[in-house]
């Protein structure tokens, strides 16, 4: 199979899913929080374009609500919340010291290659663009984890949960043409009331450890020291 | 009728529970008393005050302990009845109670087996609620509240009974268990001295242990059949490998709430630190419920027992023996000696049941019946006259307030009737002739010379080893209890306690070990009475019973035939009196000879004191040198020095403390492998967000690859 | 009939008692070239500390006091079951070997209780050393005990005699075994050289001594009559188990004669081997002891084997 | 059908009234009407159930079976009998000051949240919805994890948060796997409903169902505490206030096992192998195993049951795994009676940390001596828990012991080995605690422990007997997840 003998939407669709695929790998390796951010707010809004771009061509109109949703969301509301944060606790000039970040980037092509051998098994069911975009969201998913795990800021650590979100979402909407529209509005929800609850949140740790660094969350443990 | 018996012992020790909570409730008691009265003001006016007059203040605590061990005696009477109605008819009686799990009521069965256990537990439980009103008034209800020590014994009590009536895996564990713990409340009774803690919980914890192994044996045969009813079980088809594993279970379970070695060492821990009467119990009685649940498990649901089995038995029995009375010897506390004494005699018993499944399975099932025969004997034996001790001690405690063997002396002028009784026990345990312990030991030498009818030549040459064993042990068993009675009752005073000690006043904590002692001599002299119950029990279940119990008349005692051996204690027992009498006649008849009082002789030096005497150690320190091996002990010796360059010796401190090899070897790395397994699997809880989100990752890739 | 020979057998064998010891004693003294006390010095003790008044200390109960009878009285009971002149006697089917055992340890169970009831050091030393080797040698003995029984395939004695008595001359290597085990059990636990030396009050030394230092009287009297009779107790068993020829299998007087004269000959034999031992071997350390015994288990141990390996393989 | 609607509006309506009227001196006992009233409507529920059978509702949005509505009564039972523990605690922590008014209007709220939560977990027929509530259930917690707003307790609530959220992410993939599947044989709209799925289970394709249980089993499963999984759940329940551990560890670690359940019919329905099965045995063994290790460690008395918590999850899902009537049984059977128990236990362990001041267990001492029920409730409890008959606990730990028994007998031992550890664990903690001494500086508090009495009798009857209609309504669950029926 080749790219050229798929339609447009098809073309559209792959393509969507690299530069979601990049944008993940950017944020991987990202030490500065305010490009980080900004970084995620790209992948929202390009998780938007892919959410109209279904919407329009598949003539399914409850998806437009789903964009809709996401661009208030992820590509506005979050990143603001954050930014906020960001340069209320004066962090914008800190840049993380990420460390083995040569090997984390190369864990993270690992990663892609992983996913890909995983939902190999699909691709006898279902076509080679349904593969490549469940595959692209596994790893945009494996992505963000690798990114929770591999930053110590709190606020690294909201971006890389969200942006397993996007992995999600992206897999929703690709591979499913979209959840049936309770659970979209029900994710939809949880995702707002964890954003909300997000900001709470970075407000007591603050107060308490009067840092975001989630190194510093360690008093329970099990671990004699 | 016998089944009414059984559920009646089994109901009344339960409700003797329930009236111990009563304790508390005076307040209650009073209003529904007041009430009662007012709805029915036609009640008698007698009545009316002799309700007022229970309720009194004073008076209600007495009046409710004794009719809590009033209602546990009568239990432990309708025990017996049961145990000896079904014993005589030799029937066996099933019923189900439709408690349980929904496909699977209690299953009950009562047959000769139960009953001979329901003897053993009636006859203890009786004598036990003679004992128990005088015994437990010495707590303080503030800090020992009564409503807790009744409840538990009614319970220890009923589920000791459940066991017996068990017919189905499931309500035989729950039985098992409620016997367990109710067992491990009375153990912590007394909770505010550590040892009692300790102890409770290294009991429980065995407990536990015990009874999962029970369950997984169960597990093993209901994997074979269809089903958790004993009917089921029996009719399992095992390979030979399975059966094994399901008798290795069943052994470490139940050998472990028998207190074999090497897991025996929560009874000397727990039975020193219990009440009294609950330690007799718990030492008496629960002991041989374990060894009931062996002896149905192997012979009853395995059914087709192997020589191995045996040989594992009786080697294991001979170490706990040996073990056991060793261990005693050394035991400064009466209790935990006493303990461990039963721990000796639990591994007589399982000797002679290994040497009963030895000759059942070489196809000789009459002295299988014999050795059967033998072992439950001896675990009546030992439930009589261990009670008997363990009553003995209590009362000693109670006058004396001490349990440190070396602390007393010269009880026997202060207690004449305590040390009676205590002293038959003594005799009765440590297998003097004319009681009641001899016979069943006797019986076990019997059994052993046996072994010339078998072919194999490592049975032959192992078996007569054991024999001698026995031998020691009944020789060491004697020195032992020379020791305590001897220190304890004889001699001066080594303490002010005893100084000050008196004969118990209290009639009925004298009249419980009375009916042990008698016993233990009536079984003594008559053992027939007895042997001829448990024949039908061997016939029940191994479908053969001796030969010849009774080829001379009643009054020979000829289990194989009496051209093999025999013995008479009756006729044993004129002699006896024959010749002392004739001595004490013969010798007393001049009034020139009567005897004269004087000071013991001291060689000059002036003055005997208690504590030139012989102590506990001193007893026991040729033992002591000629087993080494057996023991841990750490010796020391203090010497507090004075004057010019520090010559003169001012004070010798001696330090002695034995301690059991299993502690060390067995249990000392068992926790240590627990807690640093602890520590490392701990390490996994870094407290750091990342490595758990690392975790998650981890899993979730490698669980991808799994799968793929 | 058969009852009062039993009754007149086990009397006889109480009033010889004394006897055999003054005889040990007398050979004992013409090895060791001192001139001998005449051989019935035993019943003269005897009688005259019967005619003593007892004095008996203030510490001592009702134990101390009833002890004396019931040694003797377990010792006598133990003296009946083992055939001195005759075999197939009732009281031997009352009582078998392991009871005779049984006896003997009633006995010392009442002994080392009187030991202690005084509340002197010696009295609880000798109890501590009386019971510290009987229960060596009780399992010694039995093995010893058990191979004869093995082979006659009884315990009890008068049978088990009877069997051997009527298998003829077998050699048979476990009985060298039991036999050799039996000696040594048999001195051990009458205490004579090199385990116990009756003859001191040296204390260190003592164990039987040592508990019965506080008994006069008959008291007194009592108790050495039954360790007599021990003495002799064991001499029977050896010489009629492993050398029954002569005792009385009828009841006839000429049998019972010949029974009493044939034992009389062969317990005066082992008394001289005896006094003989006693003069060239030297008393042992108590703490050797427990080799000593071990040895004598071993013995039995190794006659047992042989039994079941040589003698009733199949 | 009503009942059901109305079990989901009563707790909704709860949210909204406590966060409208704000704290007053009696919302405490308000919050316990509300849970009476809804425990009565799920009776009825219950009732409608037993008589009818399964009811689907009109729009099929939601589906109540046997399975389901035992749980739902459950877990009313445990929320009513929990706020009535709740109320005269939380009124002692806003007396020692602890709390403020604003916070118990939020800790009320989301009580009756979390409850919300829960039902609309087990009632829905939507795996997509069950997903979104299974979430909100973390959400409504979360806060309330924090409420005391102590360094440790941020810490705990944010690890809650993270790995929750985390693991929850990769169960909604699991979810979209699961769509993936089932619309290519289904329409689009009613793809994810539970009762379509299940019965074209067979037709769903075996190796995405395979890929998407993995997901969901590790996503459910960090909500049930598998271990690796299980971090957080030590930290939140310890740092909670207490009434809200005994909800954690009584409901919402059952209601993941039990999405995880409904997943395992689906892809043992589709692949015919026993692949989902093993999984979770394995994940359950090492659960029981480490946790029952980890016992031994614990300073802080709620950390402790909450291993113990872990340890009881891991036994089910291994005993789920087995699967088989009798294993199944067995699970279920514990998954009622260790909802019983572990929260009568925390209501003790509550009071006894209110009695002592602190939650470090060495300065909890002689309970029994002290407080005589509260000793006796935390030391039957612990008996209770530890499987000890005629407790509950001990009918299904004897039953799974022996189901494994018979399909896996080797695994008895690490399971034998497991229960011996875990009881030595648990008890060398709690007897010095109610035994011993009391203390001088400590006085009894006011303290209802009704609840747990009326827990801790309830699991005895079910330990003597297992009533009739509980029987038939755990058989038919039984015949719905595996099958066949033990009876």
């Amino acid at each position: 199979m080749n790219i050229e003998q798929l339609d447009f939407y098809t073309q559209a669709i792959l393509s969507m899913a690299a530069l979601v695929g990049l944008t993940s790998f950017l944020m991987l390796g990202q030490g500065r929080l305010l490009r980080l951010i900004f970084v995620f707010a790209m992948q929202g809004f390009l998780l938007t374009l892919t959410t109209v771009l279904a919407a329009y061509s598949l003539n399914n109109p409850h998806l437009y609500i789903s964009a809709v949703l996401t661009l208030a969301l992820k590509v506005i509301f979050i990143p603001w919340m954050l930014r906020r944060q960001v340069v209320q606790m004066n962090m914008h000039r800190d840049i993380e010291a990420l460390k083995n970040n040569t090997a984390v980037m190369l864990g993270g092509a690992g990663l892609m290659v992983f996913s890909y051998y995983v939902l190999h098994p699909i691709v006898q069911s279902s076509s080679v663009v349904m593969l490549n975009a469940l595959a692209v969201s596994l790893s945009v998913m494996l992505l963000g984890m690798l990114l929770m795990i591999s930053h110590r800021q709190a606020i690294a650590h909201v971006v890389g949960f969200m942006s397993i979100e996007n992995g999600l979402f992206f897999a929703a909407i690709v591979s499913t043409n979209g959840m049936p529209l309770v659970v979209e509005l029900g994710v939809a929800f949880d995702v707002l009331v964890a954003a909300v609850l997000f900001g709470i949140f970075f407000f007591h740790i603050r107060t308490s450890i009067d840092s975001l660094d989630v190194d510093l969350l360690n008093k329970l443990h099990e671990v004699d020291k | 009728m016998t089944l009414f018996l059984a559920y009646s012992a089994v109901l009344l020790s339960f409700f003797s529970g329930l009236l111990g909570l009563m304790m508390h409730q005076r307040q209650h008691l009073l209003a529904f008393n007041q009430y009662w009265l007012n709805k029915f003001p036609t009640v008698s006016q007698r009545c009316q005050s002799a309700m007022a007059d229970c309720l009194e203040e004073k008076r209600f605590p007495i009046l409710l302990r004794r009719a809590v061990f009033v209602v546990l005696g009568l239990s432990g009477v309708f025990a017996v009845l049961a145990g000896l109605s079904v014993l005589i008819g030799q029937g066996v009686i099933t019923d189900q109670i439709s408690l349980g799990l929904p496909w699977l009521p209690w299953h009950v069965r009562f047959d000769c087996l139960s009953g001979f256990f329901f003897l053993i537990i009636g006859i203890a439980v009786s004598a036990v609620s003679l004992y128990g009103p005088g015994y437990v008034n010495s707590y303080k209800e503030s800090e020992h509240p009564f409503a807790v020590l009744g409840l538990f014994t009614g319970l220890f009590v009923a589920g000791m009974l459940l066991v017996l009536l068990a017919d189905d895996a499931f309500f035989f564990m729950i039985a098992w268990e409620l016997m367990s713990v109710a067992s491990y409340f009375l153990v912590a009774f007394q909770h505010e001295n550590p040892a009692n803690r300790r102890a409770a919980f290294l009991y429980l914890l065995m407990a536990e242990v015990g009874a999962l192994a029970i369950i997984l044996g169960f597990g093993v045969l209901a994997g074979f059949s269809d089903g958790f009813t004993f009917d089921a079980l029996r009719n399992a088809q095992l390979s030979t490998t399975w059966a094994g594993i399901a008798f290795a279970l069943a052994l470490l379970g139940f050998g472990m709430k028998a207190g074999i070695v090497p897991v025996h060492v929560w009874l000397p821990e727990a039975h020193p630190v219990a009440p009294s009467h609950i330690s007799a119990l718990m030492s008496g009685v629960m002991l041989k419920v374990a060894l009931y649940g062996l002896i149905r498990f192997c012979f009853d649901l395995l059914g087709d027992v192997h020589w191995q089995w045996g040989v594992v038995l009786l080697v294991l029995g001979t170490v706990s023996a040996l073990g056991g009375i060793l261990y005693a010897m050394m035991q400064p506390n009466l209790k935990s000696l006493l303990a461990y004494s039963s721990v000796e005699n639990i591994g007589i018993i399982f000797m002679v049941l290994g040497l009963s499944m030895i000759f059942m399975a070489n196809g000789h099932p009459q002295l299988a019946a014999l050795g059967l025969l033998a072992a439950l004997l001896h675990a009546f034996n030992h439930a009589l006259f261990k009670n008997l001790l363990f009553l003995g001690a209590g009362i000693i405690h109670h006058q004396t307030h001490q349990l440190n063997i070396d602390m007393m002396g010269g009880l026997i002028k202060k207690m004449p009737k305590t040390s009676v009784l205590f002293l038959i026990g003594c005799m009765s345990i440590s297998s003097l002739p004319l009681f009641n312990g001899f016979v069943s030991e006797w019986l076990a030498f019997q059994t052993a010379l046996q072994v010339d009818v078998l072919n194999n030549g490592v049975l032959r040459s192992l078996i007569p080893v054991s024999a001698a064993a026995l031998a020691l042990t009944a020789a060491l068993a004697a020195a032992c209890f020379v020791k305590v009675f001897g220190m304890i009752f004889l001699g001066q005073s080594r303490s002010h306690y005893c100084d000050k000690a008196h004969e118990i006043q209290d009639k009925g904590m004298l009249a419980g070990p009375s009916l042990l002692a008698g016993l233990c001599f009536l079984f003594g002299i008559f053992p027939g009475l007895i042997i001829g119950l448990i024949n039908n029990v061997a016939g029940q279940l191994l479908g053969e019973t001796l030969p010849n119990d009774a080829a001379l008349g009643w009054l020979w005692l000829a289990p194989v035939s009496a051209n093999q051996a025999s013995y008479a204690p009756p006729l044993v027992l004129i002699g006896a009196l024959l010749a002392a009498g004739v001595s004490f006649w013969f010798l007393r008849r001049n009034p020139a000879t009567v005897m004269r009082r004087a000071e013991t002789w001291d060689c000059g030096f002036g003055g005997l004191t208690p504590k030139m005497q012989y102590s506990c150690s001193a007893f026991t320190m040729p033992f002591r040198r000629i087993f080494n091996k057996v023991w841990i002990i750490d010796e020391r010796i203090e010497k507090d020095m004075r004057g010019a360059m520090d010559q003169d010796v001012a004070a010798i401190r001696y330090h002695l403390e034995v301690h059991d090899h299993s502690w060390p070897h067995v249990y000392q790395p068992i926790e240590n492998g627990v807690n640093t397994l602890a520590k490392v699997v701990g390490r996994i809880q870094t407290g750091n967000i990342r490595t758990y989100l690392g975790y998650s990752f981890a899993t979730l890739i490698l669980m991808l690859w799994v799968i793929s | 009939m058969n009852w009062l020979i039993a009754v007149l057998q086990s009397m006889l064998f109480v009033v010889l008692a004394p006897l055999l010891a003054g005889w040990l004693k007398c050979c004992k003294c013409y090895l060791q070239n001192r001139k001998a006390p005449s051989v019935i010095q035993p019943y003269r003790d005897l009688l005259k500390l019967s005619h003593k008044q007892p004095v008996v200390a203030e510490q001592a109960s009702w134990i101390f006091l009833i002890s004396p009878y019931i040694i003797f009285s377990a010792t006598v009971l133990a003296a009946t079951v083992v055939p001195f002149i005759a075999v197939n006697l009732p009281t031997s089917a009352s009582a078998d070997v392991i009871v005779m055992v049984g006896f003997f340890a009633f006995a010392r169970f009442f002994l080392a209780l009187a030991g202690l009831d005084i509340g002197t050091a010696f009295g609880g030393m000798g109890s501590s050393r009386e019971m510290t080797i009987s229960s060596l040698a009780e399992p010694a003995m039995l093995m010893a005990v058990f191979t004869l029984t093995m082979t006659a395939s009884t315990t009890n004695l008068s049978l088990a005699i009877a069997h051997v008595l009527n298998e003829g001359l077998v050699l048979r290597p476990s009985f060298v075994f039991a036999l050799a085990a039996l000696t040594l059990v048999a001195i051990a636990e009458t205490g004579r050289i090199p385990v116990d030396n009756p003859a001191t009050h040296l204390e260190l030394t003592m164990i039987h001594e040592a508990m019965i230092l506080e008994y006069s009287g008959r008291h007194l009297a009592l108790i050495e009559w039954a360790s007599q009779l021990k003495l002799m107790l064991y001499g029977v068993l050896i010489a009629n188990i492993f050398l029954p020829w002569g005792i009385a299998e009828t009841f006839s007087g000429q049998a019972l004669g010949y029974g009493l004269l044939a034992i009389m000959g062969k317990l005066a034999v082992l008394a001289i081997f005896l006094a003989i031992a006693e003069t060239l071997v030297a008393k042992m350390r108590l703490f050797r002891v427990q080799e000593y015994l071990s040895f004598a288990y071993l013995l039995g141990l190794l006659g047992m084997l042989s039994h079941i390996i040589l003698e009733a393989a199949r | 059908m009503i009942a059901a609607y109305l079990v989901l509006l009563i707790p909704l309506i709860g949210i909204i009234f406590f966060a409208l009227a704000g704290h007053r001196d009696d919302t405490g006992k308000l919050n316990v009407r509300f849970n009476g009233i809804c425990l009565l409507a799920t009776i009825w529920l219950a009732i409608n159930v037993l008589n009818q059978g399964t009811i689907i509702s009109s729009g099929k949005a939601f589906l109540i079976d046997p399975f389901n509505v035992y749980l739902i009564v459950l877990t009313a039972f445990v929320g009513f009998t929990t706020s009535i523990f709740s109320a005269p605690y939380m009124a002692h922590e806003k007396e020692i000051g602890k709390l403020t008014d604003g916070r118990l209007k939020l800790y009320h709220s989301m009580f009756q949240g979390f409850m919300l939560a829960m039902y609309l977990v087990l009632t829905t027929n939507n795996m997509g919805i069950m997903w979104v509530a299974m979430e909100g259930a973390t959400l409504a917690t979360v806060l309330l994890v924090s409420l005391y707003r102590t360094p440790e307790s941020i810490e705990a609530a944010w690890k809650y948060f993270i790995l929750c959220g985390v693991g929850i992410a990769q169960a909604l993939f699991g979810t979209i796997l699961l769509y993936y599947a089932a619309v290519q044989i289904g329409d689009g709209e009613n793809a994810l409903l539970w009762s379509v799925l299940y019965q074209n289970a067979g037709k769903l394709n075996p190796e995405i169902l395979e890929i998407g249980f993995v997901f969901m089993l590790i996503g459910y499963g960090t909500k049930i505490g598998l271990v690796p999984l299980h971090n957080w759940l030590p930290d939140a329940h310890s740092e909670g206030p207490t009434p809200m551990s005994a909800v954690l560890s009584g409901l919402l670690l059952n209601d993941a096992l039990y999405a995880v359940v409904r997943n395992k019919m689906l892809v043992d329905g589709a692949t015919h192998s026993s692949m989902a099965g093993f999984l979770m045995m394995g994940f359950g063994m090492l659960s029981f195993l480490v946790a029952a290790v980890l016992l031994h460690r614990q300073k802080d008395i709620k950390r402790l049951f909450s291993y113990s918590s872990i340890e009881h999850m891991g036994l089910m899902t291994f005993a789920f795994g087995i699967g088989g009537p009798l294993a199944t049984f067995a699970a279920l059977l514990h998954m009622t009676v260790h909802s019983l128990t572990k929260s009568a236990i925390f209501v003790t362990v509550g009071h006894a940390a209110q009695l002592a001041g602190t939650q470090k267990m060495e300065r909890i001492r002689g309970l029994i001596r002290t407080q005589p029920k509260i000793g006796w409730g935390l030391l039957i409890g612990t008996i209770s828990i530890a499987g000890f008959p005629p407790f509950g606990v001990f009918t299904s730990e004897f039953l799974v012991l022996l189901a494994t028994m018979h399909s896996y007998p080797w695994l008895t031992l690490p399971l034998l080995l497991g229960i011996g550890i875990a009881f030595a664990g648990l008890f060398r903690h709690i007897q010095p605690m109610v035994y011993g001494d009391k203390p001088k500086d400590q006085k009894p508090i006011s303290a209802n422990l009704w609840p747990v009495m009326i827990h801790l009798a309830l699991v005895l009857w079910l330990g003597l007997a297992i009533p009739g209609f509980l029987a038939h309504w755990f058989s038919q669950a039984t015949l719905l997840i595996s099958g066949s029926t033990p009876l």
